[in-house]
Parts: structure tokens; C-alpha cells; sequence
């Protein structure tokens, strides 16, 4: 039973780091790649992270808990650093002036760059 | 074969040390050379490190259980070789430090003489 | 189980590989540093998997809180670069570029 | 040691060292060369130095990469493409590393086959260590009883050339006597802080108090975990780094003055120093802490050692979180230590 919770677990994250990973290869701008990257990498790593907390606590002891505690406290600090992370990647690219990319256009891969 | 996969990692070090001995040298841009230099330096602790490797379900160098005083023997061959990593730890903080000193020295360079290509510089010099 | 950790961290450092796509071409270095950051992330989970893999856990959980806690200093660095140098893209050369950034 | 790991890790390791050295674009470069550290630590973490893989965690993520983009801010971002080429050097350079890369690969024949218990670095002084560490000093973790007692000579002497390298920084970079005497952190408290948005000074102040509690458990839990000195050193200089990096760089000295900074320089050379003069006066050899169990309540002369090397783990603390703080505020300010990055 637990093993099943533990193996969806990692299954989710797992998907969701492909799908970050297709939406950083293949977005067409630098705002929509930063979307699939923020969203995708915290909930992944939440997923796979809260699965091994789940394995830990498979046998009840007090050095598992710990563990478990720490991990728990891994994915807090993710859940608070990647976001604020993903918010000054942002800024200092709105900053730099990228222009958003928008519907009508459609621009070469290389926009913006060298 | 065997021969082949046993030793593949030391080939890549081979190879990382490489690359990082060519950009110190081909490279004439003074940060590209001292990246070269950082990654030559990796190079090296990596190798190191793997020397103190073992196979055979050798786990990290540090004494399970040894808070209830050694009751039960301790065996060698369960515990990989600690004194690689004590040697390549203190370099790796020597190692931070000394490429604060050459950015150091590349930013005064470059205060001087207004560039951090190698080429520009010595011409400057030679004027 | 151990299968299984050994399976998705393979694919987690595949999967790392592609990302690494996005950070080694570009186009910008935002592009860049938006793939090191997730690398890093994965990073630190991997840190805890490859504990898990050597039944002791507990001896690899600091190393992976310490990158939760150390992993974004980078990216504000880099944030911070941005906003005193706002070119996007490296041009110009030595003393010349530090007087057109100042114009800009 | 995990070798579906390694092989994936070394070839995203080759690829990130390719990548680092060929950009163009500086700031790229340093980041690309974040991930290589990354990837490092993953490395070294599989092989199962674990104390290894945390000081490059510390470094690597905290600190290394804020120098380059410090100085990278200071100089110029391009690398400028030549006229005439380098073909010269990169003849001479290519010629250099074929050879020694020649030379090593034919020298590999000979090494022991990777992770061989028996190859001859696994058989001659390391067991010594790792059957003696408990019972000399009590200490589990075989790394830090070797790091701070067996080799702690070798150790005092990295701590000083850590020292000596921020003074050098200093030497370089600093400006004695140009500065105005008067221009003191106390003033700096009302400049306005032109710093990041609010979310990342928010996220600043939930991070750094947890940080510099971890910084002080990795020091003292070093006897017991992967930890020790040089990385609860690093960590607590991370967190001022994070501290200048949000917020200012005045901020950041208003809370850590450099005199202060520099006093904890010294302070952590002369704690190992000291511990080992007292071992001295003592009657005993040099950083020989188990005589310290005369002055030591309650100990027996095992755990004065355990308690020696702990005093001498938190002068190397020290000495680390000082200087990387110098170097960081040499290097980010051009040493005029006002504003930076």
C-alpha cells in the first residue's frame, strides 16, 4: 500500500519534470519557457520529495521522522525559494527589456540573443 | 572489454583536465582562463576521489552505529577510504579562495589597462 | 524499491540532460540561468534519492537542505546584475562598455 | 558508489565544462559553470563523499558563482573576437593538453581498475583511520577525526593560506587610507536602500535566520554527519552574501563591519593556533588535544580530543566565513566596499 503511494508519487513528479522539460525546450519566448519552468519544477520536486518523505515513514522510528521532517522541511524551502527565484529571473528579464511574445508574430527561435 | 568499462571515468577525467589545461593556455580572455583553471582544478579532485571509490557495497566514511561505542568490529573493506576526501575538501575551500584572488587580479588588470583580453594587454604594455 | 529510485534518478539526470539544452544554447543568458535553476532543484532532490539508494539517509538530507537553502543566491545575483547593467546581451568591449552601459 | 549515475553525471559534466569555456558571453559562461559544480557535487555525492559533495554544495551554490558574476559586473561580459586569431597559443595549447592527455591516458593502463578494494591508496594508511577512529577519539565520522586530529597540521596551514588569500584580496583590491575616516557603517543606515523588490527581501528575511542556524549545526554536528568547519563556514558566509545581495551592501556591513569581519579573521587562526600552543603548554606535541583532559571538566582523554577537534572546527569556521565575506565585498564593490552587487 504504502509502496503504490510511494510509486504515484515519484510517477507524478517524473511527468511533470517531462512536461517542465518539454515546455523549457519548446515555448517560443522567454515569459511563457519561465512559466513551464516555475510551475513545473516546484510541483515536481514537491512530488517526488513528498514520496520518499512517504518511504521514510514506512516503518515508524524516531531516526525515520527526522528524516522525514528534514525532507519535509527540503520541500518548504523549495516551495519558498523556486518561487521567489522564478519572480527575480523575471523581473531582471523585464528589466533587460525582453518583449513579450504575442500572437500575431512570429518570431525566430533566436529572438532577443545573440 | 572489461578493461574498457573499468576505466571510462578516469578517461573523462583525462579528458575534463584537458579542456581545462587548453583554455588556460588557447584562451585569451583572463575569466575564460580562469574557468579553465577551475576546471582543471575539478578535474584533479575528482580523480582523487574516485581513487578512494570501492566497490562492493562500501558505504560513506563515517562509523554507522558509533555513538553505542564500537561493540562490533569495524571492517575496512565497508567503508570507503576517508583520507582523499579530508585532502580534497580543504581544497576545494583553499581553491574558492584562490579564485577570489585571480578575479581580484583580473579586475585590477582590467582597471589598469581598461581590457581582460591577454593580446590588447600586451600590447599596452609593449607601447 | 531500489529500482525504482535508481530508474527516476536516471531519468531525472536524462531529463537534466534536455534542460542542459536550454543552458548551453540559449538564446539569452536568462534562458540560461532559468535551466541552472532547475537544474539546481533537481539537484537536491536527487541528493535525497541517492541517500535512499545507500539506506542512510540521514547523512544526505543536510547536503540536499543545504543546496534547498543555498540554491537561489545565483539566481538573485544574477537578477541584480540585470537591474544595475540592463543590456540583455554582451556587447561592447572593456572600458568603452562600461561608459555606454552608464548612458543607457 | 552508483554507476548508472556516474556515467549520465560525467557526460553532463564534459558537456557543461565544453559549454563554459566556449561561450562567448561571460555571465553565461559563470553560469553554465554553476551547473558544472552542480553536476560535480552529484558526483562526488554517488561515489560517497559525502563531506566533499557538501563543501562544493556550500561553495558552489553560495559562493563561486557570486564572485564571477561580482567581477564579470565589474569588467567586461564579451570575449572579444580577434582580427588576426590566437592560432599560435591554440596550436600550443592544443599541443600541450594532447600530450599530457596522451602521457595520462597511456598511464591509465596501470591504475587499479575503479573502485578496486585492494589498489594501493585503500591499503596503506587508510585503514589505520578508519579502524582507530573510534577508539582514539570517539569521533564517527572518519573525515573530521582525520581533517581536524590526525592531519590537523596540514589543516591549520590551509586555514592560513584561506587567510592569506583574503589578505591578498585585500592587498589587491582594498583602498587603504583613501577611504574617508568618517564614512562609517552607522551613516549607511540612512541611505535608502535601493535594493530588489520587496518579494525577494521578504524571502531573504525567512532564509537567512535558517541558514545561519544551520551554518552553527553543520559546524558542531560535524563529528556525527557530513559537516565540519569549512562548511558551516561557507554557509554563514552565504547567508551575508544573501543578506548584501537583497538587500545592500551597506546592509550587509552595517550588520558584519569589516573590522569586526576581520577580527573574525584572525580570530579563527589564532583558536587553531591557540588550541595547539595550549596543547603545547600542556606538556604534549602540537594540536595533541588529548592532554586537554587535565583542564577539561568530566573527560577522559578520548573525548578531549572529540573536544579539540570541535574548538579547532569552529576557529576554522571562522577564519572561512570571514574571508569569503571579504572577498565578496572586495570583489563586488571594487574595493571601495559602498555599493556593489
Amino acid at each position: 500500500m504504502i509502496d503504490a503511494i510511494v510509486v504515484v508519487l515519484f510517477v507524478v513528479g517524473l511527468l511533470s519534470f517531462f512536461s517542465t522539460t518539454i515546455g523549457i525546450l519548446r515555448f517560443p519566448d522567454f515569459y511563457s519557457r519561465m512559466h513551464a519552468a516555475g510551475k513545473g519544477d516546484v510541483f515536481s520536486s514537491v512530488a517526488i520529495l513528498l514520496g520518499l518523505v512517504v518511504y521514510h515513514l514506512r516503518h515508524p522510528s524516531v531516526g525515520g521522522t527526522l528524516v522525514a521532517i528534514k525532507i519535509l522541511m527540503i520541500s518548504l524551502f523549495i516551495f519558498i525559494a523556486s518561487p521567489t527565484a522564478t519572480h527575480a529571473i523575471i523581473d531582471a528579464g523585464f528589466t533587460a527589456g525582453i518583449k513579450p511574445w504575442s500572437k500575431d508574430e512570429n518570431r525566430p527561435e533566436g529572438e532577443g540573443g545573440q | 572489454m572489461a578493461e574498457l568499462f573499468a576505466k571510462y571515468n578516469y578517461w573523462i577525467y583525462i579528458a575534463l583536465m584537458m579542456i581545462g589545461l587548453y583554455a588556460m593556455i588557447a584562451k585569451g580572455n583572463l575569466a575564460k582562463k580562469i574557468i579553465g583553471m577551475s576546471i582543471f582544478q575539478t578535474a584533479i579532485i575528482v580523480f582523487y576521489v574516485s581513487i578512494a571509490a570501492k566497490t562492493g557495497g562500501a558505504t560513506i566514511p563515517i562509523i554507522a552505529h558509533g555513538h553505542e561505542g564500537a561493540e562490533h568490529a569495524v571492517r575496512v573493506i565497508d567503508y570507503v577510504n576517508p583520507l582523499p576526501h579530508v585532502l580534497m575538501l580543504t581544497a576545494i575551500v583553499v581553491g574558492v579562495a584562490t579564485l577570489g584572488v585571480a578575479l581580484a587580479i583580473a579586475m585590477s588588470i582590467h582597471q589598469r589597462y581598461g581590457t581582460m583580453e591577454e593580446e590588447e594587454i600586451l600590447e599596452q604594455i609593449r607601447e | 524499491m531500489d529500482t525504482l529510485f535508481i530508474a527516476s534518478g536516471v531519468a531525472i539526470l536524462l531529463l537534466m540532460l534536455l534542460t542542459l539544452y536550454r543552458a548551453i544554447v540559449g538564446p539569452t543568458a536568462i534562458d540560461r540561468l532559468m535551466a541552472v535553476n532547475v537544474i539546481g532543484t533537481k539537484t537536491t532532490v536527487i541528493l535525497v534519492i541517492i541517500g535512499t539508494i545507500f539506506h542512510w539517509v540521514e547523512m544526505f538530507v543536510d547536503i540536499a537542505l543545504a543546496y534547498a537553502l543555498l540554491n537561489f543566491i545565483v539566481t538573485i545575483a544574477t537578477a541584480r546584475y540585470f537591474h544595475q547593467r540592463k543590456n540583455l546581451t554582451a556587447t561592447g568591449y572593456g572600458l568603452r562598455h562600461r561608459k555606454g552601459g552608464a548612458e543607457q | 558508489m552508483i554507476w548508472q549515475f556516474d556515467f549520465i553525471i560525467l557526460a553532463l559534466a564534459l558537456v557543461c565544462a565544453v559549454a563554459s569555456i566556449s561561450l562567448k558571453d561571460l555571465l553565461s559562461a559563470a553560469i553554465v559553470f554553476g551547473a558544472y559544480s552542480f553536476l560535480m557535487c552529484l558526483l562526488w555525492t554517488e561515489m560517497g563523499a559525502v563531506d566533499v559533495a557538501f563543501t562544493e554544495a556550500a561553495v558552489g551554490a553560495g559562493v563561486s558563482t557570486v564572485f564571477f558574476i561580482a567581477a564579470v559586473l565589474h569588467t567586461s561580459r564579451q570575449v572579444k573576437p580577434r582580427r588576426h586569431g590566437r592560432f599560435f597559443y591554440k596550436v600550443i595549447g592544443g599541443a600541450a593538453a594532447l600530450v599530457i592527455g596522451g602521457i595520462l591516458l597511456a598511464a591509465s593502463a596501470d591504475f587499479p581498475t575503479w573502485g578496486d578494494p585492494a589498489s594501493p591508496a585503500s591499503t596503506h594508511v587508510s585503514p589505520h583511520y578508519i579502524l582507530h577512529s573510534i577508539p582514539d577519539t570517539a569521533v564517527p565520522n572518519i573525515v573530521t577525526s582525520v581533517l581536524a586530529d590526525y592531519r590537523g597540521f596540514d589543516t591549520m596551514f590551509e586555514t592560513s593560506v584561506i587567510f592569506v588569500a583574503g589578505l591578498a584580496v585585500l592587498a589587491i583590491l582594498g583602498r587603504f587610507g583613501r577611504r574617508q575616516r568618517d564614512e562609517e557603517p552607522a551613516e549607511f543606515a540612512a541611505v535608502p536602500i535601493a535594493g530588489q523588490s520587496p518579494i525577494i527581501q521578504t524571502a531573504c528575511r525567512i532564509f537567512v535566520p535558517f541558514m545561519q542556524l544551520f551554518a552553527l549545526y553543520v559546524v558542531a554536528h560535524g563529528h556525527h554527519s557530513p559537516g565540519g568547519g569549512f562548511q558551516g563556514g561557507v554557509i554563514l558566509a552565504a547567508s551575508f552574501i544573501l543578506i548584501a545581495i537583497s538587500y545592500d551592501l551597506r546592509t550587509m556591513l552595517g550588520r558584519l563591519r569589516e573590522r569586526l569581519n576581520m577580527l573574525f579573521a584572525s580570530l579563527g587562526v589564532m583558536i587553531y593556533a591557540g588550541t595547539g600552543a595550549l596543547c603545547l603548554l600542556m606538556g604534549a606535541n602540537f594540536l595533541d588535544y588529548s592532554v586537554l583532559h587535565h583542564i577539561l571538566p568530566a573527560t577522559s582523554p578520548i573525548m578531549a580530543r572529540s573536544h579539540g577537534m570541535l574548538a579547532v572546527e569552529v576557529g576554522v569556521a571562522f577564519t572561512v566565513m570571514a574571508v569569503m565575506v571579504l572577498i565578496y565585498v572586495n570583489i563586488a564593490s571594487h574595493g571601495k566596499s559602498d555599493k556593489g552587487l
